[in-house]
C-alpha cells in the first residue's frame, strides 16, 4: 500500500488516529525521501561541486543525479533548466528580481490572476513600487474560475509579463495555463507559472506548457522543507542577470570585476540545501514510479467522493465550484467560524486549514474572512473522509 | 472532560449563543478597533467612560466563538469598575493568558479564569486577548490594536 | 566521547578510516541534530504558524523554540532580532539589498577586507553595479592579516556600510570585528559581520560586539544544509524595507496594497526550511552545552599540534600565518598541484579541500592559483593530524 | 594496483617529469587559452598547421599532473596528424572521456586510453580534457576555451 510509505501518517492525535487533510499547506514524506536525507548526511556528507575528496564527489553526484529526475519529472529539456530554490516563494522572487526587473519600466504592466497566492502577489506588488510598473488582474467569477474572455484584452502592449497560479491553494481550481500561456504568447509576453499546488496532483510538462518559467515547492511534492526548483528556458536563464552574489555563481572574482559561471550555477550563489535537493530527487522519483496519471486518478476519485460527502453536510457552504478542481475543499458552516471548527475537528484526530489560506483577495471577493479548508492527497482514503464529515457533524452538534 | 470540552462547553459556548452588551451602543466615549489581520479575527470594543469609570462596556464584531466570547465575558466583567482597577484587572488576565506560565486561575479574576484553558491551544490564545487588548487601547485613546507581533 | 556523537565520522574511505579535515566547506552534524530534523518529520510534520491542528500547533513551537536556542548562543537581545535564511550567502544579500540598498547613491563607499569570501565580495560588487555605489577594499599583509593601520583613513565621510568577515575561511586569520566595529561606529558606519567561519569555533556575542547584523550558515556549525541565521538590531530590522514577497510575510493583502507583517516574519516569506530550522537549533543547544569557550580551547589545542606536524612537511609552504588564528592551514608543496594532492590524499582516507576556497583575491594576493587546505573541528584528533602528514608525505614520495 | 596508482603511475608521472613540447614555442599560426577558472587550470596550446597538417603541437600553463599529462601525451599523438583525423580523433577522446560510460579504451587512441581512468575521479576529468578544447578551439581560431559548464 502507497499509503504505508509515509511514516507521517502513521500516528495518533488526541489519541485519534491521524486524519492528515491539510495537505495544500504541506505534504507528508514517504521513507525513501527521509532515507535519502539520512543517507546524504551519514554517508556523503560534505560540501559538493569543488571538493576532490571522495566525500565531495559522491555529494556532488547525488544533488546533480536529483536535478536530473526532477527535469524528468517536468520534461524539461535539459537538467541544466533547473534551478533549487528554497520553494515557490523564493522562485517567483528570483524571476520578478532578475529576469522581469531587468526588462521592465515606468507604465509598463504585469498580469496575474485573482486566484493568486500572496506569493505570487506581493512579489510583483514590490516590483511595481519599484519599477513603477503597474499590476492588472484577470478576474475571477462566481465558481472561482477565471474569465478568460477577459484575457485578450488584459494582454496589451503594454503587459510584460503574467504570472498564474496553475492550481489554486484555496479553492482547488485548475486554471487552462496552457491556453492562457499561449494567448499570453501570441501578444509577446512571457509567462511564469506557480506550480506550487499543481506538481503533487497533476502531471506537468513544462515543454508542452510552453512556459517560459514554472516553479514548485519540494515540501509540497512530498519532498523536504526548503526545497524547490525553478524551470526556465535556457535563453532566458543565458539572458537573465544573476540573483543572489556568493559562492558557486561566478568562475572568476576580482575585486575590480566578476565572471559569472555559466547557468544553472549562476542563480545557485552559496552552499545550497543539498540535503534537500536530494530529498527532493527522491521525491521524484517516488511520484514517477507511482506514476503522475495514477496519483492524478486517486485524487479525482477522492475529490468526486469527497464532493458528495461534504454535501450532504447542513448548512456547509462550499466556496470555490469550479469544474476542473484538485481534491482541495474551501468550506463553511452556518453559525460556527471557521477557527472553531479547526479547533474542535483536530480532537477527533483531523488536521485541516482555517483562515485565508495566503489568499486573502479571494476571500475578499467572496466577502468571507476565510473558510476551511480541507485538501487532500492521493494517500488519504474514503475512510479518511467520512471521519472528517461526522467530526463536522461533532462540531456543529457542540454548537447547538 | 477533555481539554476541549473546557474549552467550548459551559461558558464560552453559553456566551456565544448569549453574547451580553453586543452590539453597537447609541453613544460612547472611547472605542477602538481590534484586528488580527493574519487569522481575520475582528472585534470593535465601545466605552462610556466618566469620572475614571467604566460606565458601560459594548463590543461588536465576527470572530470566532473565543474571541466572541471572551469580548462577552469582559464586558460584563468590566462594566462599572475603575479604570484603575481595570486596568490592575487586565495586567493579572495577560499573566493568566501568559503561555509561558500554567496558571489555570488569578484570583479576582471570576469567571474570566474558565479562559486560561485557551493556553493548552497555543494558535487560539490571541482569539482570546484580542478583546483585552482592544479595550486597553480605547481606554487609551488608540483607535486600533492588535496582538500580532 | 563528542566525536561518538557524529555518526559522519564512523566511516571508511577507500578502505580507511574517515579523516575528515574539511570542515571549513562543511561539517558533520551530530546524532541530536538528525534525530531533531527526523523528529519533526516523523511526528510533527506540518507547515508552521497558521494552523489550528495539533501538528502545525507543535512544528510552530519547536521552530519558535529553535529561534529562541539561537538567539541565545548569539546573546541576541530577543529572538524576534532573528531571520532565518539558507545560510551565510543569503544573509549577506538580504542585507545588501533591503537595508544597504535603501541608504546608498552613487559615489557612496561600501567598505569590505581582502579577506572575504566571494560571498561577502559579489553581493556588493552587484549592488554597487545596481546604484553606481563604489566597493573599498582594506588591505592585507603577507601573514593574511588586515592592515588595520589603514582602516581610519578607508572609513571616509562617503562610506555608507562596512562588510567584515570574522574568520577567514581560506587562512584562518581571526579578525579583531569588535574593534573594527567600534572605529566604523565613530564614523557613523554600520557593520556586517560574516560568522561563517567564526560561530563553529568561538564564542559569539553580538551585543558585546555591537555589529549591526551578523550572518551564519547552518551546515558549517553542526546544523543542517539550508540553514542559517541573521541577526540584525531591531531598529534596523523595523526600518528595513522587506526581502522576498510572499505569504507569512504579510498582515493584509489587497491588490492594492499590503501591509507587513512584524519583524522577523516580515523578512521571512514562504514557508521556510522548517525541519532546517529545528535542526539548527539543536545544533545551538548541542554547542551550548559543550560549551563554546571549551570547543575554542580545543581547536587551538588542534591548531598547536597541527602547525607543528605540519612544519615538519619537506617543502611544505603554509600562506597565512597570522597570529590569531583557527585551526585551518593553507598549504602548498614544492612540486605538487594542490589538485594532485588532494586526490592523492583522499586514497589515504584524508578528505581536504584544493583550490580558492571562493577566495580568489586571496590567492591573487599571494601570486597563487590556490591550496591545499585542511580545516579541524574540535572532534578531529591529534592522530588525525598524524595521518594527514604520513598522507602527504606519501604524495610526495610518489612524485619524486 | 589500485584506482589511484593507475591513475598517477606510469605514463602520468612520467610525462608530468619529463613534458613533451613544452613551453612556448617561437612561432605558430594558431593558438588558443585553455581556462577552468573555478579549479585554477590554465593551458596554452600553440599549433603549427600547413596545409592542413598539424606541423607542430606545443603547451605551457600551470596546472596538476593530470592536467599536464595529459596535454603533453595530447601534443606527442597529434603531431603531424591531419587536422581532420585529429578532429576525428578528438571525438574519441570525448566519448572516451564520458562519465557516462565505462569505456575503458577506444581503438585509435593508443596511449590517450591510460587517461580513462580519470573518470574514477569525477572531479578531476576536467583537468583531463582542458587541453584538448583548448586546441580543438586554436584550430577554429578561437582564442579562448574552458570546459566548464
Ligand atoms: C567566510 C565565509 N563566508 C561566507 C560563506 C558562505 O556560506 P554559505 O555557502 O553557507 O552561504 C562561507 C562558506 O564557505 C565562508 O567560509
Ligand atoms: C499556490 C501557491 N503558490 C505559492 C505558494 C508558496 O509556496 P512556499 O510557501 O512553499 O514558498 C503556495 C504555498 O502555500 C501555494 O499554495
Amino acid at each position: 500500500m502507497l499509503r504505508e510509505q509515509f511514516p507521517g501518517l502513521q500516528q495518533t492525535v488526541h489519541g485519534k488516529p491521524l486524519v492528515y487533510l491539510d495537505n495544500a499547506a504541506t505534504a507528508q514524506r514517504p521513507q525513501r525521501v527521509l532515507d535519502a536525507i539520512m543517507d546524504y548526511y551519514l554517508h556523503h556528507n560534505a560540501n559538493i561541486h569543488r571538493g576532490v575528496h571522495s566525500l565531495s564527489e559522491s555529494a556532488t553526484a547525488l544533488y546533480e543525479q536529483a536535478r536530473q529526475s526532477l527535469a524528468r519529472l517536468l520534461n524539461a529539456p535539459s537538467d541544466k533548466n533547473l534551478i533549487f530554490v528554497r520553494g515557490c516563494t523564493e522562485g517567483v522572487n528570483l524571476v520578478a528580481q532578475t529576469f522581469v526587473r531587468s526588462r521592465i519600466q515606468a507604465g509598463d504592466e504585469i498580469l496575474i490572476s485573482h486566484l493568486e497566492h500572496h506569493s505570487n502577489i506581493v512579489p510583483w506588488q514590490i516590483l511595481c513600487e519599484q519599477t513603477g510598473a503597474v499590476l492588472k488582474v484577470i478576474p475571477m467569477n462566481d465558481q472561482g474560475e477565471l474569465q478568460l474572455d477577459q484575457l485578450d484584452q488584459l494582454l496589451t502592449e503594454k503587459t510584460r509579463f503574467m504570472s498564474v497560479v496553475h492550481v489554486s491553494n484555496a479553492l482547488g481550481t485548475i486554471n487552462p495555463v496552457k491556453k492562457m500561456i499561449a494567448m499570453a504568447h501570441d501578444k509577446g509576453v512571457p509567462v511564469l507559472v506557480d506550480g506550487a499546488q499543481a506538481m503533487p496532483h497533476l502531471p506537468v510538462d513544462v515543454q508542452d506548457l510552453d512556459c517560459d518559467f514554472y516553479t514548485v515547492s519540494g515540501h509540497k511534492m512530498y519532498g523536504p522543507t526548503g526545497s524547490g526548483v525553478l524551470f526556465g528556458k535556457a535563453e532566458h536563464l543565458e539572458a537573465m542577470p544573476p540573483y543572489h552574489g556568493g559562492g558557486e555563481m561566478i568562475s572568476k572574482v576580482t575585486f575590480e570585476s566578476t565572471v559569472y559561471n555559466a547557468v544553472p550555477a549562476k542563480f545557485e550563489a552559496g552552499t545550497p540545501h543539498i540535503a534537500g535537493g536530494i530529498g527532493l530527487g527522491a521525491a521524484a522519483e517516488f511520484m514517477m514510479e507511482t506514476g503522475m496519471s495514477q496519483i492524478a486518478d486517486r485524487d479525482q476519485q477522492l475529490r468526486i467522493y469527497a464532493e458528495q460527502a461534504l454535501s450532504e453536510v447542513p448548512g456547509l457552504k462550499m466556496v470555490g465550484t469550479a469544474v476542473e478542481k484538485s481534491p482541495v475543499f474551501s468550506f463553511n458552516i452556518d453559525g460556527i467560524h471557521a477557527h472553531d471548527i479547526g479547533t474542535i475537528i483536530d480532537h477527533c484526530g483531523v488536521a485541516i486549514r482555517t483562515g485565508h489560506h495566503c489568499t486573502m483577495p479571494i476571500f475578499q471577493y467572496f466577502g468571507l474572512a476565510g473558510s476551511c479548508r480541507a485538501s487532500l492527497a492521493f494517500y488519504n482514503t474514503e475512510q479518511e473522509v467520512d471521519v472528517l464529515v461526522e467530526s463536522l457533524l461533532k462540531a456543529k452538534a457542540m454548537f447547538e | 472532560m477533555s481539554d476541549l470540552n473546557k474549552l467550548y462547553k459551559k461558558t464560552v459556548l453559553e456566551h456565544n449563543r448569549n453574547p451580553r452588551n453586543y452590539g453597537v451602543p447609541e453613544s460612547w466615549t472611547h472605542h477602538s478597533e481590534g484586528l488580527n489581520a493574519v487569522c481575520g479575527d475582528l472585534v470593535h470594543v465601545y466605552l462610556t467612560i466618566s469620572e475614571d469609570c467604566l460606565q458601560a462596556v459594548h463590543y461588536a464584531g465576527e470572530s470566532c466563538a473565543i474571541s466572541m466570547a471572551s469580548a462577552s465575558l469582559m464586558t460584563e466583567f468590566s462594566t462599572g469598575m475603575s479604570v484603575e482597577t481595570w486596568q490592575k484587572k487586565f495586567k493579572l488576565f495577560k499573566q493568566l493568558m501568559d503561555k509561558n506560565n500554567d496558571l489555570q486561575e488569578i484570583g479576582g479574576l471570576g469567571e474570566i479564569n474558565t479562559l486560561s484553558t485557551v493556553k493548552k491551544f497555543p494558535s487560539r490564545i490571541k482569539s482570546a486577548t484580542l478583546c483585552w487588548y482592544a479595550m486597553a487601547a480605547a481606554i487609551d485613546g488608540i483607535p486600533n490594536a492588535t496582538t500580532e507581533n
